[in-house]
This record gives C-alpha cells, structure tokens and sequence, in this order.
C-alpha cells in the first residue's frame, strides 16, 4: 500500500492527460467509445481521488499527505513537489468529480461544432491542470498548472462558444462573442500570470540570500518567511495578488468572467465556475498567506474593500442583466467576493469559510450553468423577458432550478449559507492588528448583499420559472430533464444539501489544516 | 599539403547562400518556392558541417555523418511539406502562403 | 596572408570558380520570376555544393547530395509544381510578395551579422590539411556503429513521412469532382 | 409574585438547582418531532404523486404523530416536576473555539411551541386535505405545508442561534412556496417574493445579531447567552444593546412588526390554509419565539432596547388594528388583526411580560386559526375573498358561522373566552410594569379589535347574500377541524387564570417555568378587576358599534362596506400609510437606476478600460507595423489583429496569420537579440 502512496496524486494528476492522449487515437467518427473512455479516465480519477480522501488521515489534516518530492529540473531547483493536505483535499475531490459529471452531462449535448473528441481531449486535459494546481507544492510546477488550465478553456470557448456577432463598446468592428471572450479569457489571465511569475521568481531569488539555497518549494519557502519582508514582500504579494485577483475573479478585475461564462458552452461554464475560479482563492490560502503573512495583514484591508465591492456591485450587476448566463456568470463575482472577504480576516474562521465557499459555490454555480445550458438548449434562448413558466413547461427543470437559485442566495440549510455566513462571523473579529471597526463595516455591507443576492435570485425566478409560458413557447412540446442531465445532476443537489446540513463533510478536513495555517502565519500576533 | 585554404571562404559562402534561403523564405508567395529557400539553407548548413569537419580534422567524419542525417531529414521534409501543399492546393485552389491566414482573427 | 598566396594555390581558382556559380545559382533561386527555372537552379545550386563537398574531400555525401537531391528530391518538385500549377511561366507579379525590401534589409542584416561573426572568429584560420579523402568506411562504420540509434531513428522518420506522405496527398475523387476535374 | 432577583433557569439549569426531570425516552428522541416533517416533505415531493391522496397522508400522519409526542411531553411537563432537556450534535468546529451544531432542546417553552404547532398544523392539514381537493399541486403543496411546520419545529426546537436562523429562513423559504402557490399569476408570486423578501431584509439584522453574539461569547447556545446576561458578563455588556436591537429587527420581519408588516397582508395570495398556519403557529410567531427566548437578554441587559421594543410593538398593535377596518377582503382583515395581535405579544414581552407575551400567543394560535379557516370555508363556497360578494351566510353555512364567531369573540376578549385572560394579562403586565400610555392604548386596541371583528362578521354572516351562485355549508373534513379548534378557542383561557392553579394541569405559567425557579417576570396572582373591567367594556363597546354601523340594519341602508368615511384617515387606511409606495420605491431605487448604473459602469467604464488598453496596444502596434512593413500595408487597418501582432508571439498568432511576415520578424528579432547580448550587454 506504501505504492498507493506514493503513486495516487501523480495518478489523479496524470491519468487524465494520458487518457487524453490515448483518445486521441480513437477515430473521430467512434464517438460512444470516445465518451466511455473519457468517462472511464475521469472515473477512475475520481475514485482514486476518493480513495485517497478515504485513506486521508484526518487527525493530521495539517500535515500534508500522499507527499511526493523528486528533484526535476535541477537548475533552478524546481521539483517535483506534490501532495494535499485539509485544504486541498476538498477542491481535489470537487474538481475529480465535477469533471466526471461534465462528461456525463455532455454525453447527449454537444454545441456546434459537435467534435466530442476534441472536446473531451480538452476537458481532460483541464482536468489534469486543475488536479495538478491542487497538488502542487512547488512554484514552478503550480505555474505550470495554473497556466496549462488556459489553454483548453481557451480553446472550448472559441470553438464551442457563443457564435453570435456582438458589438463591443468603443470597436466598430462587430465580433463574433466566443472570440472576443476567449481572447479576452486568454490575455486577462495572461496578463495576471505574468506578474504571479514574476512574484515568484522575486521569490525564488530572495529566498536564495543568507547563503541558502533559492527554492520554489512552498512548505520550505513558508519556513523562510522570515526572508521576506518590508517593500519587497510587498510588491511580491501584490504581484503575486494581480495573479491570483483576475483568476477569482475580484472586483474591478472581474470583466472577463462575464463574458467568459457567457459565451462558454455549457459544460465550459461549469468547469469555469465550479473549479477555475477557485484557483486563484485557493493560491491566496495556499501561497500568498502563509509565505508572506505579514504582508498579508498590510494587504488585507485592501483585499476586504475589494470583496465587499464586489459582493454589492456583483449583486447590482445582476439585476440589470436580461441574459441568464450572464446574470449567474455575475452572482459569482458576488460569491467570490464573500470567499475574498473571508480570505481577508485572516482567521480561522474566516479561511474556513472562504473554502467552504468554495465547495459550496462549485457545488451551486456549477449546477446553476448546468441548467443555465439546458435551457438554452431547449429554448435556444437565454433572454430572461422572453423565458417564463418553465416551472409549468418542464416541473422537474423549473424545481431544481428553484432548488438551487434557493442554495445560491444562502438558504440556511444548504451548502451556500455556511460560506456566507462563516465570512461574515470572520469579519466580526479579523486577526488582531486589522482594524476591528473596518471590517464590521465590511461585515455590515456583507450582509446587505446577501440581501441583494437574495433579491436577483427571486427576481430570475419570477422570470423565468413563475408565471405564464410566452405565447411564443405554446404547443411547443420540452422535453423535460433527460437521463443524462439527471446523473449529471442528482449528485451535485445531494452534496448541496449534504453540505448544507453537515458542513463537517468539509469543515471536518479543513479546520485543522486551516488552524495550522493561521497559527504557524500568525503566531506573532496571536501571542501563542 | 599545406595548401593556403582559409576555413572562412568555406563559412562565408555558406553564410550567404543561407541569407539568400532566409530572403527567399521571405519573399516568396509560392509554397513550394518557399520549400526551395529551404532546401537551399540546409545546403549551407551541409557545407558549414563538411567544412568544419575538414578543420578539425576529426577521424570519425562526424560531420559528414552529421550531413548525412541532414540530407536524409531534408528528404522527408520536402515529401511531407509537398503532400501538405498538394492538399492545400485541392482545398484551395492556390498554393499561396499569404492567403492561408486561416489563424487570423 | 594576402590574396596573392590565396591565388596561388589552384585549388582556390576552383573554388572561386564553384563559389561564384553556386552563389549566382542560389541567387536566382531565390529572385527568379519563373518557378521551373527556380528548381533549376537549384539544381546547379546544389551541384555547386556537391563540387565543394568534393573540394573538401567527401566523395561520398557529394554523391549522395547529387543523387538524393538532383535525382529525386528536384524531381519532386517538379512534380510539386506541376501538380500546383504554380504559373510556370514568367511571372513576376505574383510569384513575390509585394514586401520585398523589409525581407532583403532583414536578409542583408542577417548576413552582416553572420559575416562579422564569422570574421572576428575565424580570420584567417587555414585549413591544414584536407585529408586525401575520408573514406567511407568510416562513414559507415559512424553510421552504423556510434550512431546506429539515430540512423535507425532517421530511417523510421523517412518511413513515416513516406507514409504521412501519402496518407495526406491521397483523396479518393467522387465521379462528379473527377468529371469536374477533368472539365476544368 | 413579584420579581425578586433574577435567576434565570438557564443559570440555574448548570448549577443544577433545579427540579425537572429529563423527560425520559419522550425527551431523548423529541427530535423525531423535528426531523418528521422534514423527512415527510422529502418523501412527498419524491414519491407524493404516487400515493392515494397525493401525500396528504404522509403530512397528516406525521402532524398526528407529532401532537401525540408534543402531549405527552406537555402532560409530563404538567407535573410537579418540569421537563429539562437539550441534546447536540456537532456538525462543524469552525477554528477561533467556534462550534455549530444542530439538535433539539425540550423545555417548557419550547414543549408549548411543538405542541401549538402540532395541534394547530394538524387540524389545518386536515381542513387542507378538503379545501385543496380538486386544486393543482396538491402534493407539492402539503411537501411544503410539512416543510413549513418542520422548519417551524427546527427553529423552536433549537438548542442555539445558528439552528434557529435554519429553522428562521426554512420557514421563511416555505412561506414563499406556500404564498406564491398559484404563482402562474404574477400578482402571487410577487407577493411571495415580497414575504420572502422583506423577512430577508429583517434576517440582515438576525444575522449579525447572532454573529455578534456567538463571536462574543464563543458560543451559540441559549445557555450560554442567558447565563452571560445573567452574570452581566463583561464580554457581552457593550455589545447587548446592539445584539438585542439587531436580534429585534429579525424578530420584526418574522412577527411583522410595523414597518416590516408589510409583507403579511399580501402574503394572503397563498391558499387559505396557509394563511391559517401561518398566522397561528409557523410563522409570525417565529419573532415573539425568539424574543422569548432571548428573554434574559432584554431582561437583564440590553434594558435600553426596550422602548424602541414597546414603541414598535404599540404602533403595530393600534396602527394595524385601523387598517383592518377599511378593508374588503376578508382574509385581509384578519391579516390585519394578526399584526395587531402580535403588536399586543410583542409590546407584552418587551414590557417584561414573558409570560404574558407567550399566553397570547398560545390562546391566540388557536382562535386566529379557527377564523382564518372559517374564511377559508366561507371563501370555498362564495369564490370570492370580497366581503361585498357576502353576506347572510348563517343560513347557508351554519357550522362555519358559529365557529367564526366564536372565534371573534375570543379574538375580541369577550369574557370568559380565551382572548379575555389572555389580553388581560398583557393589560396587567403593562401596568405593573408602568407603562400606563401603552396599557391604554393597548385597551383603545382591544376596542378597534372588537369593532373590526364585529364589521366581518356582520358583513359575512348578516344581512342579504350579495355574491353569486348558492353557497352552501363545507364538507365534513372541513367542518370538523372547526370545531377542534374552537374547543380550545373557548377554554384556553382557564389554564392561566390567575390565582388559579388547577389540579393536575397546573398553570400555564408553570408550564413555561422550570419547577421552583422564577423566570424573572411579572406574573400576576389575582384578577386586577378594574384593569379586566376596562378590557371587557372597550371589547363589548367595539362590538356593539360594529354591530350598530355594520349589522344588519345598517346593511340594509347602505349596501357600501365603507359608508363611515373619516376625511383625512380613510384615505391614509386605504393605502396602508403608503408603507408599500415607500418600500417598492426603494426597490425601485434598487432595481432600476443603480444596477443599471452599476451595469453601465461594468460595460462602458471597467470594461471600456480594458478595452481601451487593448484598442491603444492595437493602435501602437499598428504604428510599429507600418514602420517596419511600409508597402505591406493593404489599406485596411484590421486594428485589433495588428494591435495584438505588437504585443507580442502569442497575439501575433492568433490574429495576423502570416507565416512569412512572423517569420520575417522572427529573424529580425533573432538579429536584434544577438546584437543586444554582444554588443549591448
């Protein structure tokens, strides 16, 4: 079982770019065997990615697990540094699984212009980006990671997105929508890369002083926290947040998430909401924090203004939306928001709360675009004056659609509420030395947009699910959620509701992990 | 025999035969001259190998072998590059270089 | 050294001599207006190099150049061109691009620079000895002993552009585009 | 008795000096009561089309089971020993010594919420089972009736804060399910959103209440809460008012106190049995619950939000009260007598009446139920809500009129009814506590409440039939819930009269005590008789004027509903204050100018930077391009591909396409990297 140990995250990391390959060498026109296959890949991914939270040693949550560090590029140091620990292990298991269910939802909706292999190739190659950013303990190979993801979500939305024209304020040229906002995508986080890469590399070179080696690994490099410090570190964290900001995305880098989500096909979307977006909040927690942690405090006001912003003017974006998609696409500016304001308290509780919003954010948003899609699929439009009564048209859409713009605005109860609630019941008491009043405001301004977000979610109810069907959809026959869609679906409501009424699921891997965290971070202020 | 054969006369003639592949390369709108400029810079490259194996006098004649792998490559090349032409031929009718900007936005 | 010791020797007159073909012939390659003139000289262009390969005492890969590159590759492109139909005639509007000068101002830098480099490091370095001929056994014991692995490699890569080859330039014709081939 | 020294039973609770048994089994698995209708509403909603009755069985046998268990318990708090249980299970440690758990807390309080909520939800689940026949969704709408009792009976059942917020917003989410029932009318479904909404605002106060409070004290616990107010912990001393403010402004959205009553008049497009489970156990007593709860809270420490409490609580209870006079709609009226109801339970706990407070609210469960299904009956067999299409009814439905007047006249605090004790309580509290002002406007209140009962019921009931079609009485399964609720209506009033400790059954206050400990308020010992006087006349002079202007002779001269028009107030009544024009103006405020500004912003002022950067590299770039590339150029400027072809390979590839021209600058490139490394650097 030691082989277990050692092989299980290269697996999970790997197994899917290699099954890429391998399908690859399918023929085009075998489109089922393709399917299976790919959903073999990311099903045995997802198993040993269960089986690796099931052999998970839960007492020692803050160590990190199933390590793996060879050498690999012996020039710069870099190695191969992977493992997870309380923190990882849940977006590892979420992203194992949203995967398998985007295949599994794929396999009868397919956007022009058709292809499966191809897409399936990306999706699988994505799958081992966003596995591989999880695992990765070394700078170099989270780079890596973190960029490969680009690549085929670039990819998917410019082949397989919007193909409607779309007039772009200040251009005269129309556009086609998939390739402004893939381009769009591409060069946003290009752009953020390039500042992460060069945070790193200020901090590889940095930690070479004192005659040390210079490192990219992350757990050596938070031992040599003590390196970093004054005007340095606090450029390398905020390039390091220029990075991380636009890939979460945080208000007023938010702009390509709008257009992104909106032009995606359905399954992109879902990948985009459900695990992409949680890269960049999952580098805050995993890198920028505990490297730089005294920078972090000088930081964190800054970062709250930011959240808070964007929770309020995500919310208000949303009600002036008409486009389904768009407005989902929006309430995740809002959400990631409060999972940045949790971020920013820099307490336990807070930290906590921002990964359980993320779970809960990929469990809800990823099912919102989910059925965002269906319906398109079906109505082959997203205007939201045109839709209406898709509660009387197809029952079973229109109650898990309500189930979950339920879930989304933060009903107690479900996955959603914990992420909110536990950022704000961070911000009441942030870290010592961040200043107490400011973040009650924040806390304050928090809960108003909760109160927002509760009002566009009602809103696109009443829109589009409540009432009379349009004249325009009469005698039309929908067919209501297909098979597919239902095992697609079924295990994403479940974990919502799971979530909702024991968030130990999540809550139980991560405190420990969490508490190390801040403790080890912090200990200088917390006088422990 | 101490002959007065400077290495350089060798180099240079190489060099420029391999400048006039690169305007070639640039310059020209048929595919298949482009192919030509190509072949014309591997020709120097071959030189530049037979010339310096010829200055260092090596006894294993790396560089002729190392030519040899050249030629052979170059071969392929060309019998791959022109099938791709051909095929761009048939999809659309012409063989131009600046046409094919199917990349472009 | 001055160019008078150059001259003396005769194995320079045959040099200038192979040089000066196998430049213009490059030359043409390159500027001339007609396609199958082109390949042409490419020919020549190639025999020049061939020559030198001579020149410097490789028997065997300038016969090797002649017979690969002047026996089948040119033939090739003849057929390429034919094939293409790229305009056989002389036709200088359209076988250029119309931007030449930036192409001939990069070219002539590269050159410069290649030149300045070679010169600085070179000089006047001579070449001892050209040896009376490697002879191709060495060759092939290089080729099929320190180098077996990368020959065998270069021998699958062949094969699999011979495949590739035709795998691409291969369309079964329906009747209809046949007759519409033909027609046109 | 008077309150001498505050003990709470909490504190007492941990040292141990109380007297209460735990209840045995019946304690043990109380949480099956909670756990029940949840489980209930999975079960319809999964497999309810399936079943006979299309899951109203499920729904009924659950609510019976759980009047059962709740009896049980309330029998075994009877005795001279109290019941006393809590039990927890951790569901999350949260970092910072933070827990959250869920589980289920078995006191006297809480035993009177499961049992009201039982007994109320089974006799309307019942009724419902009747007045739904023939309706659509049925299934779905008893999934949601039993999802509405259950996250009534989590939030009752709650050991601590964050539970009670689940319980708070499941209710909440049930309300908007059940209102918006018929939602293929956009009219409905607004109002449940409005329901849903407004509670949500009053939740933002909830919310950061609970969070101040579990951050402070590092607990959620009522325990911990009350035993900190008991101590007067430091920890909570600043922050108490806040909390205690904050914790009211939720209070005030669930128990639709003025201005968060707005919700609940609309809140009448829902099917009448919702409106009866909602007014009378689920929902707006939620706020009053919590209030209670927190009791030791305002009690002890956060004395200075009590004015604020009593200010709200006073206008609700008169300012609603007029508003139920120039209505027409039947159900409205009661609506409007609900938020007046709870005005009177919300003043009398903010005054210090816990008991008081809570009387109310359990004799006022059953009466506004019975009303609101009495109208239900009556709104089944005239189809209308309208009391202009009524009238004579008494004929024509005579089990529904004598329960609906029963009912009003319990409502009206006719002696010896179970309003009369119940108000009187309040009235006692009141002026014991010295708040002689609010006692009489809580009187003048009694007043209108007997005047707006008597104009519905002489309307309804009296005078000539001006609907259409034959109204005729309602079914047996209909009727039969009437009559269990008027029982109670009647004789819920003597468990708690005072001086009166009846054999057995014991006192309603001591119900809602731990044995032999005080909860800190003002109960009162004997019958104040000239307090009780002033009660009875104000509800009997309110009858008799409904009676004179309303009844059947007034009818007969003016077939109007409104023909006393007091200038100046009558139109202020009619439009409710303009609370709704002010509260769909800030909406509006909301929805209209500010998102679009934000979303403008988004388009043209964020987005336009970005943009803009791109546009600029474009325009440099193509400055850069024709430099290098004079003759190339081909006339049009394909701006955005030459803008990218500056920035760089990556954008050169996507957008300019030119195999050669990269190619070209590949080279130059090359040249100009290795001029720069050898003779730059």
């Amino acid at each position: 079982m030691e082989l277990f140990e050692i092989w299980a995250l290269s697996l999970i990391v790997f197994l899917p770019l290699a099954g890429a390959l391998v399908a690859l060498a399918i023929p085009k026109e075998r489109e089922e065997a393709v399917k299976l296959w790919a959903l073999g890949v990311s099903g045995v991914t997802l198993i040993l990615a269960v089986i690796v939270a099931a052999r998970f040693d839960f007492g020692a949550a803050g160590r990190f697990q199933f390590e793996v560090d060879l050498p690999w590029i012996g020039a710069i140091g870099a190695n191969y540094h992977i493992g997870v620990d309380g923190i990882s292990l849940p977006l590892l298991v979420l992203s194992a699984l949203v995967v398998v269910l985007c295949v599994i939802y794929s396999w009868k909706h397919w956007d022009e212009p058709h292809n499966p292999r191809g897409f399936l190739v990306l999706m699988l190659i994505l799958a081992t980006g966003m596995n591989g950013t999880f695992v990765a303990l070394d700078l170099v190979l989270f780079f890596i990671f973190f960029e490969l993801v680009l690549l085929p979500m670039y990819f998917m939305i410019g082949i397989w997105g919007d193909r409607t024209m779309r007039k772009i304020p200040g251009f005269k040229k129309e556009v086609e929508t998939r390739l402004y906002a893939a381009i769009k995508f591409f060069i946003f986080t290009l752009f953020g890369s390039a500042f992460m890469l060069l945070g790193f590399l200020a901090l590889y070179f940095k930690s070479g002083s004192g005659g040390l080696d210079p490192t990219f690994d992350i757990p050596e490099l938070i031992g040599r926290g003590f390196l970093f410090e004054g005007t340095f570190a606090w450029l390398v964290f905020g390039a390091m947040f220029l990075g991380f900001a636009v890939k979460v995305p945080m208000w007023p880098f938010h702009t390509w998430l709008p257009d992104a989500h909106t032009a995606a096909p359905t399954v992109g979307s879902v990948l985009l909401a459900a695990i992409l977006l949680k890269l960049g909040s999952y580098a805050f927690i995993r890198i920028s924090i505990p490297i730089l942690p005294e920078t972090a405090r000088e930081w964190a006001p800054f970062i709250a203004v930011l959240s808070v912003i964007g929770i309020i003017y995500g919310s208000l974006a949303c009600l002036a939306q008409t486009d389904v998609k768009r407005l989902i696409a929006f309430s995740s500016v809002g959400h990631m928001g409060f999972v940045m304001l949790g971020i920013a308290t820099l307490t336990e509780v807070g930290i906590n709360a921002a990964i359980i919003g993320m779970v809960a954010h990929g469990l809800i948003t990823g099912l919102l675009f989910f059925l965002a899609g269906s319906m398109h699929h079906r109505y082959h439009t997203r205007e939201m004056s045109r839709l209406g009564g898709n509660l009387k048209l197809m029952p079973v859409l229109g109650g898990i659609l309500g189930f979950t713009a339920m879930a989304s605005l933060g009903l107690p109860g479900l996955a959603g509420f914990w992420g909110e609630f536990m950022a704000l019941l961070g911000s009441y008491q942030p870290l010592p030395g961040l200043s107490t009043d400011f973040f009650r405001t924040a806390m304050v301004i928090g809960a108003i947009g909760t109160v927002l977000t509760a009002g566009y979610m009602l809103w696109m109810l009443q829109k589009v699910n409540l009432g009379e069907p349009s004249s325009e959809w009469a005698g039309k026959k929908f067919h209501d959620v297909d098979r597919y869609e239902m095992i697609a679906w079924v295990p994403l409501i479940v974990l919502i509701v799971a979530v909702g009424v024991y968030p130990k699921l999540v809550l139980g891997v991560t405190t420990d992990a969490v508490v190390g965290l801040v403790e080890t971070a912090f200990s200088s202020v917390l006088g422990g | 025999m101490g002959v007065e054969v400077i290495l350089n006369q060798f180099l240079i003639l190489a060099a420029v035969l391999f400048v006039m592949g690169v305007y070639g390369l640039l310059v020209r709108r048929n595919a298949v001259m482009v192919l030509l400029a190509v072949e014309l810079m591997l020709a120097a490259v071959n030189i530049n190998l037979v010339a310096m194996e010829a200055f260092w006098q090596t006894t294993e004649a790396l560089g002729q072998i190392l030519a040899v792998f050249i030629i052979t490559v170059a071969a392929a090349e060309v019998g791959i590059g022109l099938a791709i032409i051909l095929l761009i031929f048939r999809n659309r009718r012409s063989a131009n270089v600046d046409e094919l900007d199917l990349m472009r936005w | 050294m001055g160019f008078e010791d150059w001259i003396a020797e005769p194995l320079n007159w045959v040099f200038a001599v192979i040089a000066l073909a196998t430049v213009v012939s490059g030359f043409r390659v390159v500027t001339s207006p007609n396609v199958v003139h082109a390949a042409l000289f490419l020919v020549a262009a190639l025999a020049g190099t061939a020559a030198l390969f001579l020149l410097l005492a490789a028997e065997f890969l300038a016969w090797v150049l002649v017979l690969v590159y002047i026996g089948a590759v040119i033939v090739l492109f003849l057929f390429g061109i034919m094939i293409t139909r790229a305009p056989t005639g002389r036709d200088e509007s359209n076988l250029d691009h119309k931007r030449r000068l930036p192409a001939a101002l990069v070219s002539l830098a590269l050159l410069a620079l290649l030149l300045w480099g070679l010169i600085s490091q070179w000089g006047d370095t001579t070449i001892d000895r050209i040896t009376a001929g490697t002879p191709t056994t060495v060759l092939g014991e290089g080729l099929l002993g320190r180098f077996v692995f990368p020959f065998e490699v270069v021998g699958f890569v062949l094969l699999a552009a011979l495949v590739g080859g035709i795998t691409i330039a291969r369309r079964d014709l329906s009747p209809a585009e046949e007759k519409e081939w033909e027609s046109k | 008795m008077v309150n001498a020294g505050l003990t709470t039973i909490y504190l007492a609770a941990e040292e141990g000096a109380i007297h209460a048994g735990t209840g045995g089994i019946w304690s043990e698995w109380a949480g099956l009561m909670l756990i029940g209708p949840m489980l209930a509403f999975l079960v319809i909603v999964m497999f309810g089309k399936r079943m006979r009755y299309q899951g109203a069985e499920v729904a009924i046998g659950v609510m019976a089971f759980n009047l059962i268990w709740s009896t049980v318990l309330l029998v075994l708090n009877m005795g001279d020993e109290g019941v006393l249980y809590e039990r927890s299970i951790e569901i999350a440690r949260v970092g910072g010594g933070l827990v959250f758990e869920l589980g289920w807390m078995v006191d006297g309080l809480s035993i009177m919420m499961y049992w009201v909520v039982a007994a109320v939800g089974l006799a309307v689940f019942v009724y419902a089972h009747g007045y739904m026949k023939g309706e659509i969704r049925v299934t779905f709408f008893f999934a949601a009736l039993s999802l509405f009792a259950g996250s009534m009976l989590v939030l009752v059942g709650s050991p601590n804060l964050v539970q009670l917020i689940i319980g708070w917003e499941g209710v909440g989410l049930a309300s908007y399910l059940l209102i918006g029932h018929y939602w293929e009318d956009k009219e409905n479904s607004s109002a449940a959103m409005k329901a849903f909404y407004t509670n949500k605002v009053a939740d933002v106060g909830l919310i950061i209440g609970v969070i101040i409070i579990g951050v402070v004290l590092g607990s959620f616990h009522y325990w911990d809460l009350a035993a900190a107010a008991a101590e007067h912990s430091d920890l909570l001393g600043p922050v108490a008012v806040t909390a205690a403010i904050l914790l009211f402004i939720g209070a005030m959205g669930k128990s639709a106190q003025f201005p968060f009553h707005i919700w609940l008049p609309d809140a009448m497009a829902g099917p009448t049995p919702v409106s009866a489970l909602m007014h009378a156990a689920t929902m707006v007593t939620a706020g009053i619950y919590l209030m209670a709860r927190t009791f030791p809270l305002y009690q002890e420490l956060a004395t200075a939000a009590r004015p604020w409490m009593i200010a709200a609580g006073t206008i609700t209870l008169f300012g609603m009260g007029l508003l139920a006079l120039v209505v027409d709609d039947i159900k409205r009226v009661l609506a409007y007598s609900t938020v007046s109801q709870l005005g009177y339970m919300m003043t009398a706990v903010a005054a210090g009446g816990y008991t008081a407070g809570l009387f109310h609210l359990f004799t006022h469960a059953f009466f506004k139920a019975l009303l609101f299904l009495g109208a239900g009956s009556v709104i089944h067999a005239v189809h209308s809500n309208n009391m202009s299409d009524m009238g004579g009814l008494r004929h024509h439905m005579p089990h529904t009129y004598r329960t609906f007047v029963i009912g009003s006249l319990a409502l009206a605090g006719i002696f010896p009814l179970s309003g009369f004790w119940s108000k009187d309580e309040i009235l006692a509290t009141l002026g014991y506590e010295g708040y002689n002002l609010v006692m009489w406007i809580a009187v003048a209140g009694a007043f209108v409440t007997a005047f707006y009962m008597a104009r519905a019921v002489s309307l309804t009931f009296f005078g000539e039939y001006r609907g259409h079609g034959h109204p005729h009485e309602s079914p047996r399964i209909m009727t039969a819930p009437l009559w269990a609720l008027a029982v109670p209506a009647v004789i819920a009033g003597l468990v708690n009269i005072p001086g009166l400790k009846l054999p057995l059954i014991g006192s309603f206050t001591s119900w809602l005590s731990v044995r032999s400990v005080s909860m800190g308020d003002h109960h009162a010992e004997s019958i104040d008789l000239g307090l009780a006087a002033a009660g009875l006349a104000a509800a009997v002079a309110g009858l008799w004027l409904g009676w004179v202007a309303f009844g059947p002779k007034a009818a007969k001269r003016r077939a109007e509903r409104d023909w006393v028009e007091v200038p100046g107030l009558y139109p202020l009544l009619r439009q409710k204050y303009y609370l709704d024009h002010v509260a769909l103006g800030m909406v509006w405020t909301i929805r209209s100018p500010l998102a679009r500004a934000v979303n403008w912003v988004n388009d043209y002022v964020i987005d336009g930077v970005v943009n803009m950067v791109g546009a600029l590299c474009q325009g440099l770039a193509s400055l850069v391009y024709r430099g290098v590339d004079q003759r190339g150029i081909d006339g049009v400027v394909h701006g955005v591909s030459y803008g990218a072809s500056g920035m760089g390979g990556l954008l050169r590839r996507i957008q300019s396409g030119r195999v050669q021209q990269y190619a070209g600058l590949l080279v130059a490139g090359l040249l100009l990297l290795v001029v720069l490394v050898l003779f730059v650097l």
